[in-house]
């Protein structure tokens, strides 16, 4: 490796290194939660640096920036006197830090033979892509090979949003928005439409997928909805249920199907395997948008029945 | 030392210092940023793996997607459970 | 197979169902566990009769697809499953004091089901970590419905679950990057002693055990496990803790090198007779009913963690089926436990467990269970709670130097009685009963009663399934 | 022979704008750390944002492969900008109305 290219991964990681220390570390939690943000979208840069560029989509999305809007949005929720008692990290806690660093240690221990060793499944992968019915590795991995995992994943953002909806509704003060921003978000917001969509459809074939899809959707509405040009969304109506399970009931249906069809569970007939992909992931986008509105946003009507 | 064995060592460290944070912090959201550290840390040791490899593993990148996807979903649950725990504090 | 996927996915449909229209009906749950009940049933005679399969999902080859396993074990945990879910979803709609009834509790258990039999079948690592998680945020989902008072041990448990998943996900992350693949079996051909290998198995092990709330990392336990509705706590006791102690059985006795078994083997069965003494030592001293129940379950867990420590140990395939007997008597009667201690808390109106002096005048069925359950726990013969002993100390018996295992199960079984028996004798002293709020809810000690019943009919059928949990290949 | 000599001339030229845009990024941070108030800050840091920018992307311009890709560099630099213009205006505002705050609670005391 040559010497500008261990500059760049040299001062990244040291970057993230001396970011993550600070958010433990940094007295103010608001400056705290900034920095973290920070720390997302340098891990991006990381995923980039290492040929993920799916991650580093998804990071830059769901990592940064809905883990920071998440974030502050609580910050936001957590009254005055709690946040003047925040106590960051203190350096003087002895043991477990001595034990942090005895753990550290023993891991790197048992990281220092795996860079010279292979994985079975790259291969099987290479060998396999031709049947899978997509033309970019991951797509194939996340929704031909492992496609159980990843409906769970929909069903743990599923439970996720049943489980913040049954808590009782805080709701933040809404602030009148400003016109300069309802001007940007009306232009925005058709533009996360455009390339959201475009990564959806190409991620069928390069990096992109469902999943940054739907964080970009999911980023516009929520934009729109804070300036106050989408009505309030809520459980209560029907077709925001329908959105938020529908990528699990047509990706367990299909699955369904295979196995009656005699393609085993979760197999897709021959030649059918593309055409059916893309219908799994447009309504999986769909729901992973709509879910993360609202576990963003939060319901703004209804009431525990 | 190679690029892999950095960002592996790196890893490591960052997840160390999350479980450091969350063993130590009492503050429930920094708890919780804590855990996410931790997760970024597990992340980064994936990611490396996946690089070693000419064509990065596709495999540990989709697994690295359903992570981050998980991690989003316990982390809304979790701020929302520590604003009501909070507000329930104040009053 | 056929009718174990239709036990796996029926509850994750009727979730989705009830979701969609909005309807908190218990008929439906009611119908459903019945029905997943009986495909885990025929599920289990398929195994018997046709021996273990295996089902590639999505038909893609070995080492790229996820596998699902049925085994005998599988198939016998997809109907204690099954049958825990029916009692509990009966429970939860028939009683009075059922807070549950009208509250999202119904997705949420179906959810919760679902995963527990994803997590039975599967056998990729990877896979066992999304199927933990969406298992605990289920279990923290349902904790929290008691409302804010359960919001904080709610919140701890989520984030202890959390860093659990991490460690074990850290653990999963080396051992892909030592062997390049992620199903148990393909790893158990592979698997050599080396550091990476034993640091991987180990991070698994700590993240397992403090999902499971085995010693010494139970602290979570009892107050999440006292602070939930009493349906949920019979649920989370029963079955939840027991999805992680399937993948450390897994991994132990399947995937791991025999070397590291051997050598990891003493420290789990030291842990376990550790969980023995200090939980039933907590819930001696205890002044409230569903942490004495809560804490129980930590110290009941110590003899399923000492079965498999001894069963790593000595490489004894017959101490399978003591360990797995100890959760099916445990499960039960905890299932037991837990509601008739709700049901007497709900009607004394209080959660102390001074209030329950008396009880076997007012409440005689629900006191009955109780102790019939706590029976069990102690291993009184000739319940399940015994056989499960019986089979433990068989191996202990033989040679003379193992008498150290055998003191602490002793002691563990004295602090058992002396906690049930502080219940039990304070329920017999009639002289001045505390007299309950609400006319108790017969129905529901009679359910209470049935989980603790069909522990004890286990005795009756032991030598056959004895015979079938030793004699089958597991 | 023309490519030949035009292409190294490019190459230098390229490098005065990089460097000049790494001088306003620098400019600008010190900037936001060391100014005083709000207002100067986010002029420092907006400078930053579309001048350090604009030059980065036409230092890189000069030496793209093909208009593609300069043509997504110059995308992304109007939308740094009407979001970097959007951000300091909603900050402006925010400041001015603390501020306002305070002064109306002085005048109270």
């Amino acid at each position: 490796m040559s010497l500008h290219e261990w500059m760049l991964d040299g001062t990244l990681g040291l970057l993230v290194l001396i970011l993550a220390v600070a958010v433990l570390h940094v007295r103010s939690l608001y400056i705290s939660i900034v920095l973290f943000i920070a720390f997302g979208l340098l891990l991006a840069l990381i995923w980039a640096r290492l040929g993920a560029p799916d991650l580093a989509l998804a990071e830059a999305a769901i990592g940064a920036g809905l883990t920071g809007t998440l974030l502050l949005a609580a910050y936001g929720r957590v009254s005055e006197r709690r946040r003047k008692a925040e106590e960051p990290l203190d350096w003087h806690a002895g043991p477990a830090l001595l034990l942090s660093l005895i753990i550290a240690v023993i891991l790197m221990r048992a990281v220092w033979p795996l860079p010279d060793l292979d994985s079975a499944l790259v291969p099987a992968v290479a060998d396999q892509m031709a049947q899978s019915g997509v033309g970019h590795p991951v797509t194939a991995v996340l929704l031909s090979f492992r496609a159980w995992d990843t409906l769970l994943e929909l069903l743990v953002l599923l439970l996720a949003f049943m489980a913040v909806r049954q808590l009782l509704p805080s709701l933040p003060r809404q602030p009148e928005a400003w016109p300069l921003l309802q001007a940007w978000s009306r232009l925005l917001a058709p533009l996360s439409v455009l390339i959201g969509g475009y990564l959806l459809w190409r991620g069928s074939a390069d990096p992109g997928g469902a999943f940054q899809a739907g964080a970009l959707l999911a980023a516009g509405a929520i934009l729109l909805r804070l300036t106050g040009l989408l009505p309030a969304l809520g459980w209560h109506h029907f077709w925001i249920r329908a959105l938020i399970l529908g990528g699990c009931m047509v990706f367990l249906a299909i699955g369904v199907a295979g196995y009656w069809l005699g393609t085993g569970f979760l197999g897709y007939a021959d030649g059918w395997a593309g055409p059916l992909i893309l219908l799994i992931e447009v309504f999986a986008t769909l729901s992973i948008a709509t879910t993360l509105t609202l576990l963003v946003i939060g319901e703004t009507r209804e009431v525990r029945e | 030392m190679t690029q892999v064995l950095f960002y592996l060592i790196l890893g490591v460290c960052l997840w160390a210092l999350g479980l450091y944070g969350l063993l130590r912090l009492k503050e429930s959201i920094r708890r919780i940023i804590s855990v996410n550290i931790m997760g970024s840390g597990v992340f980064m040791v994936m990611v490396a793996l996946a690089a070693r490899s000419e064509d990065p593993d596709p495999v540990m990148h989709a697994l690295v997607v359903t992570g981050l996807v998980v991690a989003i979903s316990a982390t809304a649950f979790a701020l929302r459970l520590s604003v009501a725990d909070v507000q329930e504090d104040d009053q | 197979m056929t009718a174990a996927l239709i036990a796996l996915l029926l509850p994750l449909f009727t979730a989705l169902c009830l979701l969609l229209l909005r309807s908190r009906s218990g008929v439906l749950v009611i119908v459903t566990s019945l029905l997943t009940l009986l495909a885990a049933a025929w599920s289990l005679y398929d195994v018997t009769v046709n021996g273990p399969q295996w089902l590639e999902l999505g038909d893609w080859p070995p080492p790229l697809a996820i596998r699902f396993q049925l085994q005998p074990i599988t198939a016998l945990l997809l109907v204690f499953s099954a049958m825990i879910h029916l009692l509990v979803a009966v429970y939860a709609a028939g009683s009075q004091h059922s807070k549950t009834r009208y509250t999202d509790f119904w997705p949420l258990s179906c959810l919760l089901q679902g995963s527990l039999n994803a997590l039975w079948l599967s056998g990729d690592l990877f896979n066992w970590y999304v199927t933990l998680e969406l298992l605990g945020l289920a279990a923290v989902a349902l904790v929290a419905l008691s409302g804010r008072k359960a919001y904080g041990p709610a919140l701890n448990y989520l984030l202890l679950s959390l860093g659990a998943s991490l460690v074990y996900l850290l653990g999963v992350a080396l051992a892909y990057g030592r062997y390049g693949v992620l199903d148990i079996s393909l790893l158990g051909a592979m698997t050599e002693a080396d550091t990476t290998t034993r640091i991987a198995w180990w991070l698994m092990t700590l993240g397992l055990m403090l999902k499971a709330a085995l010693w010494p990392f139970h602290l979570w336990l009892p107050r999440a496990h006292a602070s939930a509705p009493t349906a949920v706590s019979a649920l989370l006791s029963a079955l939840v803790v027991k999805g992680p102690l399937f993948i450390l059985w897994r991994l132990w006795s399947e995937g791991a090198p025999t070397e590291l078994a051997v050598e990891a083997g003493p420290v789990l069965a030291v842990a376990g007779i550790a969980a023995l003494i200090l939980g039933g030592w907590s819930a001696l001293r205890t002044p409230w009913l569903k942490s004495l129940v809560a804490y129980s379950t930590v110290a009941q867990l110590g003899y399923a963690l000492m079965a498999l420590g001894l069963l790593m140990y000595w490489q004894l395939p017959a101490l399978d089926a003591a360990l797995w007997l100890f959760v099916l008597a445990h499960g039960l009667a905890k299932a037991s436990m837990f509601l008739a201690a709700g049901e007497l808390q709900a009607s004394l109106g209080s959660k102390r467990v001074s209030a329950l002096r008396g009880t076997t005048e007012t409440m005689p069925v629900a006191m009955f269970a109780f102790a019939v359950a706590g029976g069990s726990l102690i291993g009184l013969p000739p319940s399940g709670g015994f056989l499960a002993k019986w089979l433990l100390l068989e191996p202990m018996f033989e040679t003379v130097n193992h008498w150290p295992w055998v003191v602490g199960i002793l002691l563990g079984t004295l602090i058992s009685a002396g906690y049930v028996f502080r219940v039990v004798a304070l329920a017999f002293d009639r002289a001045d009963p505390v007299p309950p709020d609400f006319s108790p809810d017969r129905f529901a000690h009679w359910l209470a009663l049935l989980p603790a019943l069909v522990v004890w009919g286990l005795a009756l059928i032991s030598e056959p399934l004895i015979h079938w949990l030793t004699g089958v290949p597991l | 022979m023309g490519m030949t000599v035009i292409t190294p001339l490019l190459y230098w030229l390229s490098w005065i704008f990089l460097l000049l845009s790494a001088g306003f990024f620098i400019a600008g941070t010190v900037g936001m750390l060391r100014f005083p108030d709000i207002y100067s800050r986010l002029h420092a840091v907006t400078k930053a944002d579309t001048l350090g920018l604009g030059l980065l992307v036409i230092g890189l311009s000069l030496r793209a492969d093909d208009l593609y890709s300069v043509g997504i560099m110059i995308l992304i630099w109007l939308l740094v900008m009407g979001s970097g213009a959007t951000a300091c205006q909603l900050l402006a505002r925010y400041g001015r109305e603390s501020e306002g705050d305070t002064e109306a609670d002085d005048v109270a005391s």
